[in-house]
């Protein structure tokens, strides 16, 4: 009887079933919260062809980095790119397809994916490069284009902490796509700093319920910092 | 004399009021959180899921899981709360921050902003950018009014790419605080020292210019 | 004999899989939840904003922001989890949920499920019935097979305003289980002591019956 | 300096500004976590021609049932309507519009009118009454109906705890539709059990940010159990 235990205990069995050419929803923002020990094991597998929805493609040699320097994805969703010349340079010579969402849109996208949501309208990037191709409709005299949803064959993100069932607890901004993005994926996999034992968490303070979580891991974080800024005492 | 970095980011402050919920851009707009008068509460939104942000943290209060949207390292105040992207973006798109601050290349006078994109250049993305603007009435749009070169970026027609569309009604630049109206710039301020002149000079957008010019106050 | 209540939620229990998160709507669905076997773990929700329903409360535990989506006072297990409407709903049209049982009025062997209205006479409204439809792959139907006059319910067409359309692929009476297919009934098990004869005459909608039909076993 | 302080001390203050023929969205399942002081004050005012969007009605004598009694209701925008001998007699006599709305449809509504989402796709009620009269769509071979938003001029709800900036956090199954009628009115209106300092509650367990509240007003709850339902020691 295992039940609702979701937990795996390597990383191999947790990326099990990754394909060359599938689709990936990734949590994370920058280098925060990012499924960083998930990137590695795909790095390991070798997995290539990938279609990566992420909010940034990492940096040069860190979280989705790693995977552009073996030219392992073949396109990615993203709303912001600009901190990885690796990224740039594999854009520009093609080898790298680019669909730029905004952020917003993508946050959108990825929830509607989970919630049985096909499509819906926003306002955002009405008359812009983003809008074009799309459905432009009127409702109450302002324009909104149409957006459909996204999920993935496998989803990777990172919680803080989680019960044995895959309920999970976030982290002050490491939160950001990372409960979307779960909720998108086909196979939703989360990498936790820790696990408790089931009846651990109130579940009032559950930020997202273990029905969209398919396997759990404990790992352990760098968490590079990209920009660190302080002020003086 | 055009108006520095830091008189930009004052005469941005003076547009807050008292209970305002706002979301500062990278570069100038933060820069106007220092300048937040004593009798007044602001609480600024980080659409990376923050609301409350503080000032940059101690050394010994730096926390990896605590950024903000130019992912730098920061703090937060009391009463912050923190979600996930999708809740930030809806408080965003659903018009719930009272006041937008950002940075641009371009604006022309039917509201339109191109500030993500220079093709064959600069393909960054446009972060929450598009949504920001989408989502806001109230938006301010700091830039400086020329390129170092000289040319206008206050303009009939972008010709950059576009963030938004007929969404900006206020811009602040380096030497002017203008609005836009009926397909026209409006004159509102001028920098201190700065004649209508040489804004006329710099703005090829069509620019209504009122009896009165105000000197700003910074 | 036709299958008691009690006999209709212990067959509905044998499709519960371990590690399922199930929907049961009131009535003989919820009775499903006492036949749970030891061996497996199901998980309840509730789309009121609950996963993780336990039994009634004691007396002593009784709390009034605890309740099922049928309006009574519940408990939670370990491991449950609260959350909002959205939220719930999300995880149900979504297809997060393993299983979803319900009762009905009508059903048709194209998948229609008429179960929330009868004109002129009872308009209490769809509740969650037509997310709940709409949102499962995997849903089972429990009705008796005939109204009390004789009547089926297992329609060419159903004749009262639709729940859902073309979603339903197994219906459960208290004569036969049956799966739907290329818009047709085909007969799976009968109860105890209950003839194919009898399925056939109270079956309205086409009907296939396999060269050897099972009795259930409950 | 008020500030972001949204506490106001009274009922009246609390609703100040609601008008005949305005449109109210209200929090609660059922007599579970419904604003019943909120509703109290408008049966006191006297406000009429109301359109109200709440998953239920009340039950006679409690709840929206308040406001029936008194005929201020002209419209209901509900998915579920049973409990009420008094809701049942208007509607039939055609007194009260009713406008019946899927629970999950319900909910997402009043999400996307807090969002900034104007409509979206979804298979809830398509071949049905309900999907009669919308746009139909298909998407990967399914078929959606077209949805809009729901806003309202005031939102009415009801939380457990609130600091003074209006950050809430909801208990148990009163959490409900709460979040999402806050998100979607014009002023929202909501009434805890608690309020407490600013700085008391952890911004990771804040259910919903203040930024969401206009007014807050602290009140006691009589919360009615509709059905009792208990087991034997």
């Amino acid at each position: 009887m295992s039940g609702f235990d979701k937990v795996v205990t390597s990383y191999e069995e947790a990326l099990e079933g990754l394909e060359d050419n599938m689709t990936i929803i990734a949590g994370g923002f920058g280098l925060c919260g990012i499924p960083e020990n998930l990137i590695k094991e795909i790095k390991r597998k070798g997995t290539t062809g990938l279609t990566i929805a992420s909010n940034n493609a990492g940096v040069d040699g860190k979280g989705l980095g790693l995977l552009l320097e073996e030219k392992q994805i073949k396109k990615m969703i993203a709303s912001y790119v600009g901190e990885n010349a690796l990224f740039e340079a594999q854009m520009m010579s093609g080898e790298l397809e680019v669909e730029l969402t905004p952020q917003g849109t993508l946050a959108e996208k990825m929830r509607a994916g989970g919630a049985g949501i096909p499509a819906f309208y926003t306002a955002t990037g009405y008359g812009t490069p983003v809008g074009e191709g799309k459905e432009v409709r009127e409702f109450n005299g302002r324009h909104y284009i149409l957006e459909e949803a996204l999920s993935g064959d496998f989803a990777i993100a990172k919680a803080w902490k989680a019960d044995r069932y895959g309920n999970l607890m976030f982290r002050k901004t490491a939160r950001n796509f990372n409960p979307m993005a779960i909720t998108a994926g086909k196979i939703a996999v989360v990498e936790v700093e820790e696990i408790v034992e089931v009846g651990q968490l109130d579940p009032d303070e559950i930020h997202l319920p273990g029905i969209y979580v398919n396997r759990l891991i404990q790992g352990t974080f760098e968490k590079t910092i990209e920009q660190r800024t302080v002020r003086k005492a | 004399m055009a108006l520095t970095r830091e008189q930009l980011a004052q005469r941005v402050a003076q547009e807050f009021q008292d209970g305002y919920y706002v979301n500062l851009g990278i570069g100038i707009p933060t820069l106007a959180a220092n300048y937040i008068p004593d009798d007044m509460q602001v609480m600024l939104q980080s659409e990376n899921g923050l609301l409350g942000m503080g000032p940059f943290p101690l050394d010994e209060e730096i926390d990896a899981d605590l950024i903000n949207a130019g992912k730098q390292t920061v703090t937060m105040i009391e009463g912050a709360s923190l979600f996930c992207s999708a809740q930030s973006f809806a408080m965003i798109r659903g018009g719930h921050v009272d006041l937008t601050v950002l940075g641009a290349f371009e604006v022309d006078c039917q509201g339109n902003i191109a500030s993500y994109m220079i093709p064959g250049k600069l393909i960054k993305g446009m972060g929450g950018a598009m949504d920001l603007v989408a989502g806001a009435d109230n938006i301010i749009v700091t830039m400086t009014h020329a390129s170092k070169s000289g040319q206008s970026k206050l303009l009939s027609q972008c010709t950059l790419p576009l963030t938004g569309k007929n969404c900006i009604r206020r811009v602040l630049t380096d030497l002017a605080l203008m609005d836009i109206e009926g397909g026209k710039f409006i004159l509102r301020e001028r920098a201190p020292g700065v004649s209508v002149e040489e804004i006329i000079n710099l703005t090829s957008g069509e620019l209504t210019v009122p009896d009165h010019v105000p000197e700003m106050t910074v």
